[in-house]
């Protein structure tokens, strides 16, 4: 019934099974706006958050969505910018994921904060010093560029292309789309290291405090690594899965080991500046605020294992299997290892916000322990079921995949000419 | 702010606080409720969701009895004057160091509710206004008009009971005393302390009680190594006492401690 | 030019342009700014010209001197008053508090008054034994009540129990050396400013089952098992000579510390005088070893009370609720407006005959005997009531000041010694006036002054000049008394402590002795909900391994249960409380249905 | 934000940031400016068709855009940078200078007829200059077995203009909705229909028709084997009630009847260079 919106030479499942499969996510995304809504007319007294434990599972939602959200940039940049040609296929799906990840931090910060009304402040007693207010200004203006690349991406879409003055936007601001690109990049690479920056300047959390160059602490060049490190590797699993789901080829083969080639070489030089960050921060920068670097990991459950996790587990290991050409050939291979960095970054945020706050900073406080309440964790299942959505619209109606309908044909003469299969 | 035209003698608030005088009454917390306009406790509110802007705390020296000793500790915020950790984390500028006071202020209505700078705070001495401010039927007549009540979703703490240094700069100029001079008042915690544990003064002039007492050996500040220059000076004769000042041992307190 | 559209949308899209570049939008954003800095619902404090008034804190005997800061007519500060001779400049935080009580949410604010009079009136004419239970002896209202009582045929004039006698006050400023059993010395005890002005000259010896603020702040804290103070007292009065026959060694294996211990603390108080022992529950017994040590006279001392009208001999006898036979009183009339020590319920139940008595509360709250009264009478409560405060036990010199109305009472409260007066059929002028004037007949000691901290001569003031500087917050104080020895204590034996059970495991021990039905400020939340600096009324700390035991964990409801009753509580763990006890804070509720020492357990509910 | 709120002060670090900031933001705001204006311009100067044909072309697949010479055998690779439209292609001006086109032997290709008195358009359109000047536009012989019997034919009116790689005119035939290619610029005279056998009759602009951009003669051969083998590449081979392309059979009048299975849509799109 909606066949004239879905772009031709594609197969898309029926109408009903995709309202099938929309609709718990949809459900989830109500029960969660339900949570959400009651943060908001309440106040954050419905949250677990406390004076001591000021941030929770929202600002790790944050941070985590975010630099898994850094494939938009880090391949529009790979592909306008140093011209990696092959990403083309999976550069529209990048976008959209990056959209639905910024996007929905900054719903989740708006819920966040106390005073959502006074959110504009930011922009108009705007503190320069604060690597907050950077992360506001970045997040923001990228979530305005991400948009404006998603408009192409939209208007492409088969029945909008009917009408004239979609079509010839369309077409003229793709013809611009570096422009957007590079400042993309100019802002990624600046709002990801100031949310390390977040962190890394905290002066009176020496579990955080970073010393590094100028106004930046090191933590900022990490987020940024970390972040450009596994954005590919996120871009690949959502591909893996969103072929799984569909079973369907979407990209060539090739294009999934080159994401996973880029996210290991990244990956790799990410944990070695880890490593040498950490080395400096246990036996230099803790110890002079009078912190025994042993102390933080002295307190349960948060042993030295999660540092060892961190680095090695889920950072050095991913990275040497993505970094190996017949590892890297392989599916069962690549897609764990690209699930094990994301982990990796995904605990790397964790620990810098959950533990910090943790880990205890006068002498007779206590360690402390969090548990979201229900209300937190709907919030979170909502921007999950938001994200599914868009991106389930988005792969429906519009052309993520641009390689796949080539890919269909060839499919289907592979079925029964092996022959034929060989070309390409 | 300053004015260029007449340089303020520029003044450093600060205070010292003789551990070994309290006794952990408690009155302190009450007076600084009463004067800053604090609601009672929201029926939901915990001691982690609670404001009290200065809290004493009960510390022991974490040995059994016979050997076990305990002191009173009241942590407030501790207004430092160097890399003020919760000054520049504040995104839009609710948060600044008087620099004709020293004295660390927040403006709750420009406050968005971030808590970033409850998350840079070492002393947590910063509070979230959780829920909105309530009081018994009536008792908000009892509401101290030179302080207004802060709505919910805003941080507030500590600021040396800026009402009463502003009363203090009206009477002063009233008195005809240039605004240069910086004022003495009393904060309302330092009036109500019944043993005189906590002194106020400038730390900038040497016959203040927090000035000399900065000078005693046995004076000391929490977690002085961060190196954020806190003004609250403590002070103790006993040894393990000044131990508290410094960073948590590694596990040193299994169980939940009272005070 | 023609004014086509295209035109007209280039002149707002200009002028809108243009717009931006005044400072007209940009203000008016700021502004808004300004105008979001507070929503609806958020009180705005009024503005009213600033008052200083000066009275004196009713809720406790210390009657510390409170220097009000009034909004207008209405109180928003109290403090304290530096170098003022009795309270020497201290407040507690209920006093510093007290203003907020009127607005207390748990406040009563009318009561059966004509059914009451009706059921006095009815027991006087029938000739029925009727009492007055005063909570706060010793105030010029206790004198109505005797005088009352007395001009009944059957009255009776109750108050609660002095070990230490009516006139005895504790001396301390001549004592080197004070042995606290679990009195809280240190929390509430006496004058606090005084406690706190002598506390570096004498050295503090607390015997205390767990850590209070006094044991932790004590020069000696002796932990002993729960429930045996008096055995240690017999074994150090034996030690000291004392006529028992309960040895050190039996009272080291009673409370759990070794007989050097006992020994040795026999030892300081004997030596290191002029000493003095304090009981928290006031057992004869552990007084008693004040006798040995040579107490009375030094640091035990009598102090007269404040002179009285000669009209006022015809008075009655002050009565202990112990020496009023069982099941005889009829009517009984319960002043617990001036909040004082509470007497369990069980006790006072005793004495009521069993057929219909009726039980009559002034009462600020449903807190205290409300809970049993049939009529519960509002009476107004500090600071609108005017009332004279007696003195604090460590108050040495004869005193007399007023508790000052800052703020007018409500309508409909009751006045206690009116009712009871008229009740009584008694004429009862200005009582306060009569007393204020027979002091300064009596034209003994000098007039404090606060506003300027002046001592004047009564002899030198005009009665109506006294009677307003009293009622200007201003305190009568005497010169101290000749030491004429307190009545001589009698050691009785040990009460034999009441074995643990296996079904009451647990040993109950009572905190913030300030338990009693006085009014606390919603504001002591501070204290006891958002910090942990007090324990909380309905709240109960066990040791985490105790909590464990009984399965329950950190702020989970719980049941506390002793022989007398049950008790919802909220459990809270404490490192600080030994193990095998809990430590519940002394409310009426609790205090009705476990005693110090008392066996009890703690079940999840 | 603004020197006159309480807080701000001037200092590199404001500057610094805040120049950022704007700098960023005109950034933004005029890249998206310059793309609405440019796209009014170009939707004024009525350029939509020839967009419309360029973004098509940028999505058909790389082996769909492919030199004509490729098909000739004269290169091994190269990619058509001038969507198809020859006529302002110099590469293609220097080769059919150095080797004209020939002349084949029949005009028949897989047992269909591609008449040699026309060009042809490589989305299987046909123009044939008529003596009277105008030019007579047809669906070539592959088209219209991939089409059959259109449900539908949907004919500009008579005065509209086409433009090359312009639509033509639309087919309709089995859910699949597509428009066919114009190879000439010019203004429609007349319009025909399947039974008819042509489409259009086009007054070609300026009176002169120019075909360098379509394929002639000797072209034909090789253009419609690779057609063949494409289209081959587009039928799913299961599930055919006919004799498959790739068994070696010949189209057959119907195509898509042939094929019950295949999305026609797609075929047609693929086919007929409608990504």
């Amino acid at each position: 019934m909606d066949k004239e919106f879905i772009a031709r030479g594609v197969r898309r499942c029926s109408t009903p099974k995709f309202l099938l499969w929309i609709l718990p996510w949809i459900g989830l995304a109500a029960f969660g706006l339900y949570a959400a809504g009651l943060c908001l007319v309440k106040g954050l007294n419905q949250t677990n958050m406390d004076n001591r434990f000021a941030f929770g599972l929202w600002i790790f939602l944050d941070l985590a969505v975010i630099a898994l959200g850094a494939g938009a940039f880090f391949t529009g940049f790979l592909l306008y910018i140093l011209k990696l040609d092959a990403l083309k296929q999976v550069i529209n799906s990048a976008v959209v994921i990056g959209l639905v990840c910024y996007s929905g931090a900054m719903c989740v910060l708006a819920v966040d904060v106390g005073q959502p009304l006074r959110a504009w402040f930011t922009f108009w007693y705007p503190n320069v010093h604060s690597m907050l207010t950077e992360v506001t200004f970045c997040i923001s203006c990228y979530l305005t560029v991400l948009l404006v690349e998603y408009v192409p991406i939209l208007l492409r879409n088969r029945k909008l292309r009917q009408v004239p003055s979609f079509l010839v936007f369309e077409f003229e601001l793709h013809k611009l789309i570096y422009v957007l690109a590079g400042v993309g990049t100019f802002l990624s690479f600046f709002h990801q290291g100031s949310l390390g920056g977040l962190y890394g300047v905290l002066r009176g959390r020496p579990f955080a405090f970073r010393e590094g160059l100028a106004v930046w602490p090191s933590t900022f060049f990490l987020f940024i690594l970390s972040a450009a490190a596994v954005g590919p590797s996120f871009v690949l699993l959502t591909t893996w899965l969103v072929e799984k789901i569909t079973r369907k080829r979407l990209v060539e083969a090739r294009v999934l080991e080159l994401l996973g080639r880029i996210s290991g070489l990244l990956l790799a030089v990410y944990v070695l500046a880890k490593s040498l960050d950490t080395l400096v921060w246990i036996n230099r920068t803790s110890p002079e605020t009078g912190f025994p670097a042993a102390q933080y990991y002295a307190w349960k459950p948060f042993g030295t294992w999660i540092l060892l996790a961190e680095i090695v587990l889920f950072g050095l290991v991913p990275a040497l299997i993505l970094l190996t050409p017949r590892l890297r050939a392989r599916r069962a291979w690549l897609v764990p290892a690209a699930a094990m960095a994301c982990a990796g970054v995904a605990l790397n945020r964790f620990v810098m916000t959950i533990q910090t706050l943790a880990v205890p900073t006068l002498s007779f406080d206590r360690y402390l322990s969090y548990t979201p309440s229900w209300q937190e964790v709907g919030t979170f299942l909502a921007v999950a079921a938001y994200g599914v959505l868009v991106y389930s619209f988005s792969f429906r109606y519009l052309q993520i995949f641009p390689a796949e309908r080539e890919l269909r044909f060839e499919a289907e003469q592979a079925e029964e000419l092996p022959v034929a299969a060989g070309r390409n | 702010m300053i004015s260029q035209k007449n340089p303020v003698k520029i003044a450093r608030y600060g205070m010292t606080i003789d551990i070994d005088r309290c006794n952990g009454c408690g009155a302190c917390m009450v007076a600084c409720a009463v004067e800053n306009n604090i609601p009672p406790a929201h029926a939901g509110a915990s001691d982690r969701k609670g404001i009290t802007w200065i809290r004493v705390f009960k510390v022991d020296n974490g040995a059994e009895y016979p050997a076990k000793r305990s002191v009173f500790i009241p942590v407030l915020c501790q207004q430092c004057d160097h890399d003020t950790p919760c000054v520049h984390v504040c995104p839009q500028q609710a948060v600044d160091l008087d620099p004709a006071t020293g004295v660390v202020g927040q403006m709750p209505e420009r406050c968005l509710g971030c808590r970033y700078c409850m998350a840079a705070c070492p002393y947590h001495a910063r509070y979230f206004n959780w829920w909105d401010p309530e009081w018994p039927a009536g008792m908000e007549k009892t509401l101290n008009p030179d302080v207004a009540p802060r709505m919910r979703g805003v941080v507030e703490k500590c600021n040396f009971c800026h009402g009463r240094w502003h009363a203090a700069r009206e009477s002063a100029a009233a008195a005809g005393k240039p605004n240069t001079e910086p004022v003495t008042y009393t904060p309302a915690c330092v009036e109500a302390c019944p043993t005189g544990a906590i002194q106020f003064g400038d730390l900038k002039d040497p016959a203040s009680a927090p000035a000399q007492a900065a000078q005693k050996p046995e004076a000391f500040r929490l977690l002085e190594k961060l190196g954020t220059e806190p003004k609250i000076y403590y002070r103790s004769k006993r040894e393990w006492v000044r131990g508290i000042a410094s960073a948590p041992k590694a596990g040193a307190r299994k169980e939940p401690a009272r005070g | 030019m023609k004014t086509s559209r295209r035109n007209l949308f280039k002149f707002v899209g200009g002028s809108a342009v243009g717009a931006l570049f005044t400072p007209v939008p940009w203000r008016l954003i700021t502004d808004t700014a300004l105008w979001s800095e507070n929503w609806p619902g958020i009180p705005v404090p009024a503005r009213g010209e600033s008052r200083t008034r000066f009275t004196n804190c009713s809720l406790c005997t210390a009657g510390c001197a409170v220097r009000a800061r009034l909004n207008g007519e209405q109180p928003v500060a109290l403090a304290p008053v530096p170098g003022h001779p009795v309270s020497l400049g201290a407040l507690c935080p209920f006093g510093l508090t007290g203003h907020h009580l009127p607005y207390h949410p748990a406040r009563v604010k009318s009561g059966p008054v004509k059914e009451a009079q009706v059921a006095v009136a009815d027991a006087i004419a029938k000739g029925d034994r009727v009492a007055v239970l005063d909570l706060r002896p010793g105030r010029t209202a206790s004198w109505t009540y005797r005088r009352a009582m007395a001009a009944i045929r059957n009255g009776a004039y109750i108050a609660p129990p002095q070990p230490l006698g009516a006139a005895t006050a504790v001396n301390l400023a001549e004592a080197k050396t004070v042995l606290s059993f679990g009195a809280p010395v240190l929390e509430g005890w006496g004058t606090p400013g005084n406690i706190i002005a002598l506390r570096d000259r004498f050295r503090l010896i607390q015997v205390d089952a767990v850590e209070s603020r006094t044991a932790a702040l004590a020069d000696l804290w002796v932990s002993i098992r729960p429930g045996t103070e008096t055995a240690l007292a017999m074994g150090i009065a034996n030690v000291l000579g004392g006529a028992t026959n309960f040895t050190p060694a039996q009272a080291a294996a009673a409370t759990g510390i070794s007989e050097a211990q006992v020994r040795r603390l026999a030892a300081e108080i004997s030596q290191n005088g002029p000493a003095v022992v304090l009981d928290a529950a006031g057992s004869s017994s552990v007084l008693a070893l004040n006798t040995l040590i040579g107490a009375p006279g030094r640091t035990l001392v009598t102090r007269r009370e404040a002179p009285l009208p000669e009209a006022w001999t015809k008075a009655a006898p002050a009565t202990e609720l112990a020496d009023i036979p069982e099941r005889s009183v009829r009517v009984l009339l319960i002043d617990e407006s001036a909040p004082g020590e509470y007497i369990p319920w069980g006790e006072i139940e005793k004495k009521l005959v069993a057929a219909n008595p009726v039980v009559i509360a002034f009462a600020w709250s449903r807190a205290g005997y409300g809970r049993y009264a049939h009529y519960v009478l509002p009476a107004a409560v500090y600071p609108e009531t005017l009332e004279d405060i007696p003195p604090a036990i460590d108050t040495v010199a004869p005193v007399f000041r007023l508790a000052v109305p800052l703020t007018v009472a409500p309508a409909g409260m009751v006045n206690p010694s009116e009712f009871i007066a008229a009740a009584a059929g008694l004429t009862v002028g200005d009582a306060l006036r009569e007393r204020s004037d027979a002091i300064h007949h009596g034209g003994r000691g000098a007039l404090v002054t606060n506003a300027d901290g002046q001592l004047t001569p009564v002899k030198d003031i005009k009665p109506d000049d006294f009677w307003k500087a009293l009622n200007a917050g201003g305190c009568w104080l005497d010169t101290p008394d000749e030491k004429a020895p307190p009545p001589r204590l009698a050691l009785a034996d040990p009460k034999a402590r009441s074995e643990q059970s296996a079904d009451l495991p647990l040993v109950a021990v009572l905190t913030e002795a300030r338990g009693s039905a006085a009014p606390a400020s919603p504001l002591m939340s501070k204290l006891n909900q958002e910090s942990n600096l007090r324990l909380g009324p309905g709240r109960a700390a066990l040791h985490p391994a105790t909590a464990a035991a009984c399965g329950i964990e950190e702020g989970a409801r719980a049941t506390l249960e002793t022989a007398q009753g049950r008790r919802e509580i909220v459990t809270i763990l404490d490192s600080g409380v030994p193990p095998g006890v809990v430590k519940v804070a002394a409310l009426p509720g609790v205090l009705d249905m476990c005693a110090a020492g008392a066996p009890a357990k703690v079940v999840p509910a | 934000m603004l020197p006159w709120n309480y807080g701000f002060h001037w200092n590199t670090g404001t500057i610094v940031f805040m120049g950022a900031f704007y700098i960023v933001l005109a950034i933004v705001a005029a890249t998206v400016l310059s793309a609405l204006q440019r796209s009014r311009r170009a939707l004024a100067a009525g350029k939509t068709e020839q967009i419309r044909w360029h973004s098509d072309f940028h999505d058909l697949p790389a082996g769909d855009r492919v030199c004509r010479h490729v098909l000739t055998g004269e290169f091994q690779h190269r990619e058509c940078p001038h969507a198809f439209d020859c006529r302002e292609c110099e590469k293609h001006a220097q080769l059919i200078a150095a080797r004209p086109v020939g002349q084949p032997a029949e005009q028949e290709v897989c047992g269909m007829e591609f008449p040699l008195d026309r060009f042809y358009h490589r989305g299987h359109t046909w123009a044939r200059p008529e003596a009277n000047g105008t030019v007579t536009v047809g669906l070539d012989e592959l088209g219209s077995r991939l089409v059959g019997t259109p449900d539908s034919v949907e004919l500009p009116q008579p005065g509209t203009r086409v433009l090359v790689n312009g639509t033509a005119f639309r087919i309709r035939k089995r859910g699949a909705d597509v428009r066919l290619l114009s190879p000439v610029d010019g203004e429609v005279v007349a319009t025909g229909g399947v039974s008819r056998g042509w489409y259009l009759k086009v007054k070609p602009l300026e009176r002169r028709f120019d075909p360098r951009h379509l394929l002639r003669g000797a072209e034909i051969h090789p253009w419609v084997m690779r057609e063949m083998e494409r289209l081959q590449l587009a039928l799913p081979a299961e599930g055919a009630t006919c004799a498959t392309l790739a068994d070696g059979g010949v189209p057959v009048a119907d195509i898509g009847a042939g094929y019950p299975e295949a999305d026609w849509d797609a075929v047609c799109g693929k086919m007929l260079l409608e990504p």
